[in-house]
C-alpha cells in the first residue's frame, strides 16, 4: 500500500487495502465491468435467438406486428438514447477533468433523457394494452390495410409470438433503463458530496460504460422491431 | 508438533474478529468461504435426505412409500438443490474462494463487496428453493421443460425459477471475481506458467459462468414470463418452439457440468502431485485441457437432444463434436496417471480421494461417450443409464474431488489435522457405497427403466434393491467425515503451517492464514510444483 | 425377483446393430478402464515411498501427450460413424410401411391404426412388417420408448415426429414414456405386441368398426370444406392436392419445401405460413377448431390422394389389401 | 505483475463526442430509410450493418476502447461475440435444418 503515497495521503479511502495500486484497482474493475457486459451480452442473447428463430419461421406475422408498432415514436426514443449516450459521454468527460458541476449536469441530463424514453415506451406499452395486442386470452389484432395493398396472411394465435418477443426483448431493455436511472441517481449524490475526482472516478466510467451497452441494445431493437417490413 | 498455544497466540482470519457479525458483514474472502462451506453442507444434507426418499421408494416396484405427486417433488427437490446449491458452487465457492487468492499470492479477491453479495445471492435462492419444497414444492424436473413447466404444472415453477436466476447470479458474480483476480493480482514473479493447476480450472470454469449461465438466466425469465404473463415464448400452440427452450437450457446447463467437474479437476491436479511429491507430468497440457474443456464445452450441448425431434443434422454435427471434449478429459487422467511415475508415494486421506476420483471418472467419462454415441443413446438417453453416468461424474467426480480438497486444505482451514484413520476409512467406504449405488444402474438402464418413474416393472427390482443398499453406505461415507471434521475441530491435532510439505503458495503461510494472507507480498521467483527444492522428511516446527 | 436381468429382449432390426455397438463400447470402455486401474495401482505400489528413493521430476513428454490425444480420436470416430450410421437407419422409415398414427395426452397413448382401429396404450403390429409411426401430443412432450426395439423418439405437441421399426420377434412388449410428463409419467406405459402377421389380421378384423382412417378424412374434408376449394381440377381457389404428398412445392415466397406430414398439418392450422406460389392466402385457420386424431384423418387422406407415393400399408402378404383410391 | 498502470486517462475533446453523436443520429435516419426501400432479404443485412456500425462507433469511442491500451478489453469483447454467434449458429443449425428423407 505504500506504493503510492500521494495517492494515500489525498485519496485514501479510494484505493481499498487489497489493491497495491490504483493502476491495478481501475484496471480491475474495466475488466470486471466488460466481464459483466459479457453476461450481459449472452443475456439478451438468449432473446436475440428467440427472435432470430421466429422471425424467419413466422416472418409475415413479424411484419405485421412490426407495422403495428409505432416507428416515429420508436425513432423518436432512438435519437433520445443515442442523446442520453453522449450526454453520459460527457459526464465522464466532466468527472475525468474534474468538473463536478457539469458531471452533475450531465447526469441530471443523462437522466432526464432516460425518463423521457422510458416514458415514450410507456406511452407505446399503454396503446399496446388498449388495442389487445398483449399476448394472452384478450389478444386480438387486426391489420391495418392502407387502400391498394393486400392483407398479409397472418394466423392470430402466432401472432401474439411477435408481441411475446416484442414484450420480452423491450421490457427487460426497460428493466435495464430502470436499473441505470438507479445508478444515476447514486453517482449523482455521491458526485454532489464531491466523491469524484481525476484520480478517483471509477464508478462515473463503469456506470458509462453499462448506460452505453444498453444504448447498444436498443440500436439492435429499433431496426429488428420495428422497422421489419416498412417497405411495402 | 507444536504445543496448542501457538496458533491462538498468533492473529488469523478466523480469530481477528469475533461475533455473528463480523462474519455476517466480513469481506474476507476465506471468511465468506468458510460461511459458503456451512450452507453448502446444509444444502448437501438435504439434497441427501431426497435421495435417500427416492431410493426407499424404488425398493418396491409399486408406488408405496409416497405419491406419484410427491415423487415427483421429491426428485425434483433434489436436482434442483443438488445441481444449483451444491454442485455448481461447492468447489470455486469454497475451496476457490479460500484458496484463489492465496495461490495468486494477494491480499484478497478483486472484489470483495461483490463476493459477499454472492454468498447472499445464494443464500436468498437457497432459502427461496426451501420455501418452495416446504410449501408446495416443484414437479418440473430440474429441467424446466416446457410447455410442461409453463401451461400444464400446478406447482411452483416461478418461485424455483426465480431461485435459480438468483443462484445463477452469485455464480456469475463468483466467475467474474476469479477472471479479474487471476488476471490482475498475481504476486510479482507469478506468471500464467507458474500458476497451479487448480488456479488454471478455476479460470476455466469462471470464463463458462460468465458466457454461460446469463443464457439459462434469460430462459428462466422466458419461462417465468409465460407462466405469468402469457408470453408465450416457447408455446407451439402460438407457434413457438419447445425445443427452443432446451437449446437454450442446454447451453448453459451443458457447459454447467464442467463448471462442476473442472474444479475439483484442479483439486485433484494438486492432490496427486502433493502425494507424489512431484511436478504434475504434462503440466500445460493439463492446465491447456481445462481452457480446451471450457471452449469446446460449448459446442456440444445439443447431444441431450438426440431424440428431442432435432434435426438429424444438427445431431450428427453435435454427435461429432461430443467425441471431442473427451480428448482433453482423456489427457487428464492419462496426465495424472503419468505423474506417479517416480513419484514418491504416499496414501494420506485425500491421496485415497483422488485415487476415487481417477477410479470413478474414467467410468463416468467412459461412459459419456455411449451418450455421444448416436445409436447407442437413441435407447440409453432418459433412462437409468445416463442417471448413472451423471452420478458418477457428478457424484463420484466432483464429490470425491471436493472431499480430498476439505482433507488437504482442512489444517490450512482450520488450523488443525482430520483424524487420519477414520479418513482413510470414510473414503473407502464412500467408493465402495458409491459403485454399489451407481453401479447397477448402468445395467437398469440399458434394460430400459426410464428415469423420473416411482414405479417400474417388477425385473428390475434386484438391481434397484442393490442400489438403494448401495446408498445407505454412501451415506455413511458422507456422515462420517461431517463427524469427524466437525469433531476435529476442537480436538484435531494443531497443523503445522505445511503439513504436507507440498509445494503452492498456500503453504507459505500459516495455518490458518492471517487476514490479509501473508505477512509480505510474496515474490514468486520459483516454478510451480518445486518439489525438488522441499526437503524429504516433513519439517517438525 | 430371481436372478439379475442384464440384457433387454431383442425383438426389432434395429435391436442387434445398437447391441453389437454397445457392446464393442463396453470392451473398448473395459479395456481402457482395466488400463487405467492397473496403471494406478501398479505405479501406487511401486513407487510408494521409501527411504532414501527420491522423487524424480519429469517435465512431460510431448510424444505420449500425442500419442494418448491423437490415438482415442480413431476410436471416437469409429464409435461416431457406427452410431451415426444406425440413427441415420433409424431417422429414415422406408417407404412401404404401415402408418400408424399415435396422440399422447398426459397420460395415455392413442393409436390409430389405417384400417380404423384404435387401442388406447397398446399397440399390435404384425410380425415383420416396417411399421412408421405419426406421433403428435396434445400437451406436453412425451417420448415412445420401447427398450426391446432399443428405439426412442419424443412426442411433442404442435407437430409431428416420426419413428419407424420392424419387429423381428413375436410376443409383449414394455411401451414406456421417456420424457417426464407430470403426475402418472411413470404411468404412461403400455404394451407393443407383435402377432404374426394371420393372428394380427384375424385381430384387425376383430376390433372396431370404425370406417378407414383415410375414410374418415375424407369425409372431414367434405364436411369441413376443403373439397370446396381444393378440388381435382385446377378450377379450386386452393392447391390441388392430388399427387402432391412427398414432393417438393414451390412457395409464393421463392422457397421450396417438401410436402411431408409436418407441411400438411401446418397447411391446415396455419396456412398463410407455406402459401403455394401462384395461390392466395385465403383459407382459414382450423387451428383450435379441429382435435389432433381428425387431423390424423385428414393428413392421412391426404396422403391417398398421391397414389403413386406408396403411403398405403404394405404390410407382410395377405394381411390387408391395399386401401386407398378404392372408393 | 501487479503493477498495471497503463490505464492512462485519455480525454476526448467536446467537438468529437459531439461529432460522433451527430453521426449516430444521421446514422438512425439512415436507418430507418434504407428500411422504406424494398431490397428483399438483403433489408434486414442493411439494417444489421448499419446497426453494428453504430454500436462501433459506441463501444470504441464513447466506451473509450479505442483508446485503451488493455488487450483484455478487446479480447473479452471479441470473446463474447465469437460465444454469441455460437449460440445462434449451433441453435440454428437445428431450426434451418429440421426436413430429412
Amino acid at each position: 500500500m505504500s506504493d503510492s503515497p500521494a495517492a494515500t495521503a489525498t485519496h485514501g479511502l479510494e484505493l481499498r487495502h487489497h489493491f497495491a495500486t490504483e493502476g491495478q484497482q481501475r484496471d480491475s474493475a474495466t475488466l470486471g465491468m466488460w466481464l459483466f457486459l459479457v453476461t450481459e451480452i449472452m443475456f439478451f442473447g438468449g432473446m436475440f435467438c428467440a427472435y432470430l428463430l421466429y422471425r424467419t419461421r413466422h416472418f409475415n406475422e413479424f411484419a405485421a406486428g412490426s407495422r403495428s408498432l409505432d416507428t416515429w415514436l420508436g425513432g423518436v426514443n432512438t435519437a433520445v438514447l443515442l442523446v442520453s449516450s453522449w450526454t453520459m459521454a460527457m459526464a465522464v468527460r466532466s468527472a475525468q477533468l474534474g468538473k463536478r458541476k457539469l458531471l452533475c449536469l450531465f447526469l441530471v441530463l443523462t437522466m432526464i433523457f432516460g425518463a423521457t424514453f422510458l416514458g415514450v415506451k410507456a406511452v407505446e406499452y399503454h396503446a399496446k394494452f388498449v388495442e389487445h395486442h398483449v399476448p394472452g386470452p384478450y389478444f386480438d389484432f387486426k391489420q391495418e390495410v392502407k387502400a391498394g395493398e393486400t392483407p398479409l396472411p397472418i394466423n392470430l394465435h402466432t401472432m401474439q409470438m411477435f408481441f411475446s418477443v416484442y414484450f420480452a426483448m423491450t421490457g427487460m431493455h426497460a428493466l435495464h433503463m430502470v436499473i441505470g436511472l438507479g445508478l444515476m441517481t447514486y453517482l449523482l449524490i455521491k458526485s454532489a458530496r464531491g466523491a469524484y475526482s481525476p484520480k478517483y472516478y471509477t464508478p462515473v466510467e463503469m456506470a458509462g460504460l453499462y448506460w452505453h451497452f444498453v444504448d447498444i441494445v436498443w440500436i439492435y431493437l429499433f431496426p429488428l422491431l420495428y422497422l421489419i417490413d416498412v417497405h411495402k | 508438533m507444536a504445543t496448542a498455544a501457538l496458533p491462538q497466540e498468533r492473529k488469523n482470519y478466523l480469530n481477528a474478529e469475533h461475533g455473528l457479525r463480523s462474519w455476517l458483514l466480513t469481506t474476507d474472502h476465506k471468511r465468506i468461504a468458510v460461511l459458503y462451506m456451512i450452507s453448502i453442507t446444509v444444502f448437501f444434507f438435504v439434497g441427501a435426505l431426497y435421495a435417500l426418499l427416492i431410493r426407499l421408494e424404488l425398493l418396491t416396484p409399486a408406488g408405496d412409500l409416497m405419491q406419484a405427486d410427491s415423487y415427483n417433488r421429491v426428485f425434483t427437490a433434489h436436482g434442483v438443490v443438488m445441481v444449483f446449491f451444491f454442485l455448481i458452487p461447492v468447489v470455486p465457492a469454497v475451496l476457490g474462494n479460500f484458496l484463489v487468492p492465496i495461490m495468486v499470492g494477494a491480499k484478497d479477491l478483486a472484489f470483495p463487496r461483490i463476493n459477499l453479495l454472492s454468498w447472499y445471492l445464494y443464500m436468498i435462492g437457497g432459502l427461496l428453493v426451501i420455501h418452495v419444497v416446504l410449501t408446495g414444492g416443484i414437479d418440473t424436473g430440474w429441467t424446466f421443460y416446457p410447455p410442461f413447466s409453463t401451461q400444464f404444472s400446478n406447482s411452483r415453477v416461478i418461485e424455483a425459477g426465480l431461485a435459480a436466476f438468483i443462484a445463477g447470479f452469485s455464480s456469475i458474480f463468483t466467475g467474474l471475481n476469479f477472471i479479474v483476480t487471476i488476471h490482475r493480482m498475481r504476486a510479482p514473479g507469478l506468471t500464467w506458467t507458474r500458476l497451479p493447476l487448480f488456479i488454471w480450472a478455476q479460470y476455466a470454469t469462471s470464463v463458462i459462468m460468465i458466457l454461460g449461465t446469463p443464457v439459462v438466466a434469460i430462459t428462466l425469465v422466458l419461462v417465468i414470463l409465460e407462466r405469468a404473463l402469457h408470453l408465450g415464448i416457447f408455446d407451439p400452440k402460438l407457434g413457438g418452439d419447445p425445443l427452443l427452450f432446451q437449446h437454450l437450457f442446454w447451453f448453459y446447463s451443458h457447459p454447467a457440468v464442467y463448471i462442476m467437474i473442472l474444479p475439483s479437476m484442479g483439486v485433484i491436479s494438486e492432490l496427486i502431485s502433493a502425494f507424489s511429491r512431484k511436478r504434475i507430468f504434462g503440466y500445460k497440457f493439463v492446465a491447456l485441457s481445462s481452457i480446451a474443456i471450457a471452449v469446446i464445452g460449448f459446442l456440444v450441448w445439443a447431444h441431450h437432444m438426440f431424440v428431442a425431434g432435432m434435426s438429424v443434422y444438427a445431431a450428427l454435427i453435435f454427435s461429432f463434436l461430443t467425441f471431442f471434449v473427451g480428448v482433453p478429459s482423456a489427457i487428464k487422467v492419462f496426465n495424472w496417471t503419468a505423474t506417479m511415475y517416480k513419484g514418491s508415494i504416499t496414501f494420506e486421506t485425500p491421496m485415497l480421494y483422488a485415487f476415487g476420483f481417477l477410479g470413478l471418472f474414467t467410468i463416468g467419462g467412459l461412459t459419456g461417450l455411449f451418450l455421444a454415441t448416436l445409436g447407442v443413446d437413441v435407447h440409453v438417453t432418459d433412462t437409468y443409464f445416463v442417471v448413472a453416468h451423471f452420478h458418477y461424474v457428478m457424484v463420484g467426480g466432483v464429490v470425491m474431488g471436493y472431499l480430498g480438497g476439505i482433507h488437504f486444505w482442512w489444517p490450512k482451514i482450520t488450523g488443525r489435522m482430520y483424524p487420519e484413520f477414520w479418513g482413510k476409512v470414510a473414503a473407502l467406504v464412500g467408493f465402495i457405497g458409491f459403485n454399489l449405488t451407481f453401479f447397477p444402474q448402468f445395467i437398469l438402464g440399458y434394460l430400459g427403466m426410464p428415469r423420473r418413474y416411482y414405479q417400474y416393472p417388477p425385473e428390475f427390482q434386484v438391481l434397484n434393491i442393490l442400489s438403494t443398499a448401495g446408498a445407505t453406505i454412501l451415506g455413511v461415507g458422507y456422515l462420517m467425515p461431517l463427524v469427524y471434521l466437525l469433531w476435529s475441530l476442537r480436538y484435531g491435532e494443531v497443523a503445522s503451517d505445511n503439513p504436507w510439505n507440498a509445494a503452492g503458495l498456500e503453504w507459505k503461510t500459516t495455518s490458518p492464514p492471517p487476514t490479509f494472507n501473508f505477512d509480505e507480498t510474496p515474490v514468486v521467483d520459483f516454478e510451480v510444483y518445486n518439489y525438488e527444492d522441499l526437503k524429504e522428511i516433513p519439517v517438525e516446527r | 425377483m430371481g436372478s439379475i436381468p442384464i440384457w433387454p429382449q431383442q425383438a426389432s432390426n434395429f435391436a442387434p446393430g445398437t447391441d453389437a455397438l454397445y457392446l464393442f463400447l463396453v470392451v473398448v470402455s473395459l479395456v481402457m478402464t482395466v488400463l487405467i486401474y492397473t496403471a494406478i495401482i501398479v505405479l501406487a505400489s511401486k513407487y510408494r515411498r521409501k527411504p532414501g528413493v527420491h522423487p524424480v521430476q519429469i517435465e512431460g513428454s510431448h510424444v505420449l501427450e500425442i500419442t494418448w490425444s491423437v490415438l482415442p480420436m480413431f476410436f471416437f470416430f469409429a464409435f461416431f460413424a457406427w452410431g451415426a450410421w444406425i440413427y441415420f437407419k433409424e431417422r429414415t422409415p422406408p417407404q412401404h410401411a404401415n402408418e400408424i398414427y399415435v396422440v399422447a395426452k398426459q397420460w395415455m397413448w392413442k393409436i390409430q391404426h389405417p384400417e380404423g382401429v384404435r387401442e388406447i396404450n397398446e399397440l399390435h403390429v404384425p410380425l415383420g412388417a416396417n411399421v412408421k409411426l405419426i406421433m403428435t401430443s396434445q400437451d406436453v412432450i412425451h417420448s415412445f420408448f420401447i427398450p426391446a426395439f432399443r428405439i426412442k423418439q419424443d412426442v411433442l405437441p404442435g407437430r409431428y415426429t416420426i419413428m419407424w421399426f420392424r419387429a423381428t420377434e413375436p410376443g409383449t412388449y414394455h411401451l414406456f414414456c421417456a420424457e417426464y410428463c407430470g403426475t402418472l409419467h411413470s404411468g404412461m406405459i403400455g404394451s407393443i405386441i407383435v402377432q404374426h402377421p394371420a393372428e394380427y389380421q384375424t385381430w384387425l378384423n376383430g376390433g372396431s368398426s370404425n370406417a378407414p382412417l383415410a375414410q374418415t378424412g375424407e369425409k372431414l374434408f367434405a364436411e369441413l370444406g376443403c373439397v370446396s376449394c381444393h378440388r381435382a381440377d385446377a378450377t379450386g381457389r386452393g392447391p390441388i392436392l392430388n399427387g402432391v404428398f412427398g414432393k417438393q412445392v414451390a412457395l409464393e415466397d421463392g422457397r421450396t419445401v417438401l410436402a411431408d406430414e409436418n407441411y400438411i398439418r401446418e397447411s391446415i392450422l396455419d396456412p398463410g405460413a407455406k402459401v403455394v406460389v401462384g395461390y392466395k392466402p385465403v383459407m382459414p385457420t382450423f387451428q383450435g377448431l379441429i382435435t389432433e386424431e381428425q387431423l390424423s384423418a385428414l393428413v392421412a387422406y391426404v396422403k391417398t390422394l398421391s397414389p403413386s407415393r406408396p403411403g398405403q400399408p404394405a404390410v407382410a402378404p395377405g394381411t390387408s389389401a391395399p386401401r386407398g383410391k378404392n372408393e | 505483475m501487479s503493477n498495471h498502470d497503463n490505464s492512462e486517462h485519455h480525454v476526448i475533446s467536446v467537438g468529437f463526442y459531439s461529432l460522433i453523436g451527430i453521426t449516430l443520429l444521421i446514422f438512425t435516419g439512415i436507418t430507418y430509410f434504407a428500411a422504406t426501400v424494398n431490397l428483399g432479404q438483403a433489408n434486414i443485412v442493411v439494417a444489421l450493418a448499419i446497426a453494428t456500425f453504430k454500436a462501433t462507433l459506441v463501444v470504441l469511442f464513447f466506451m473509450h476502447v479505442k483508446y485503451t491500451s488493455e488487450k483484455m478489453t478487446r479480447a473479452t469483447i471479441v470473446g463474447a461475440l465469437f460465444f454469441l454467434m455460437l449460440l445462434l449458429a449451433l441453435s440454428m443449425a437445428d431450426f434451418a435444418t429440421r426436413s430429412w428423407t
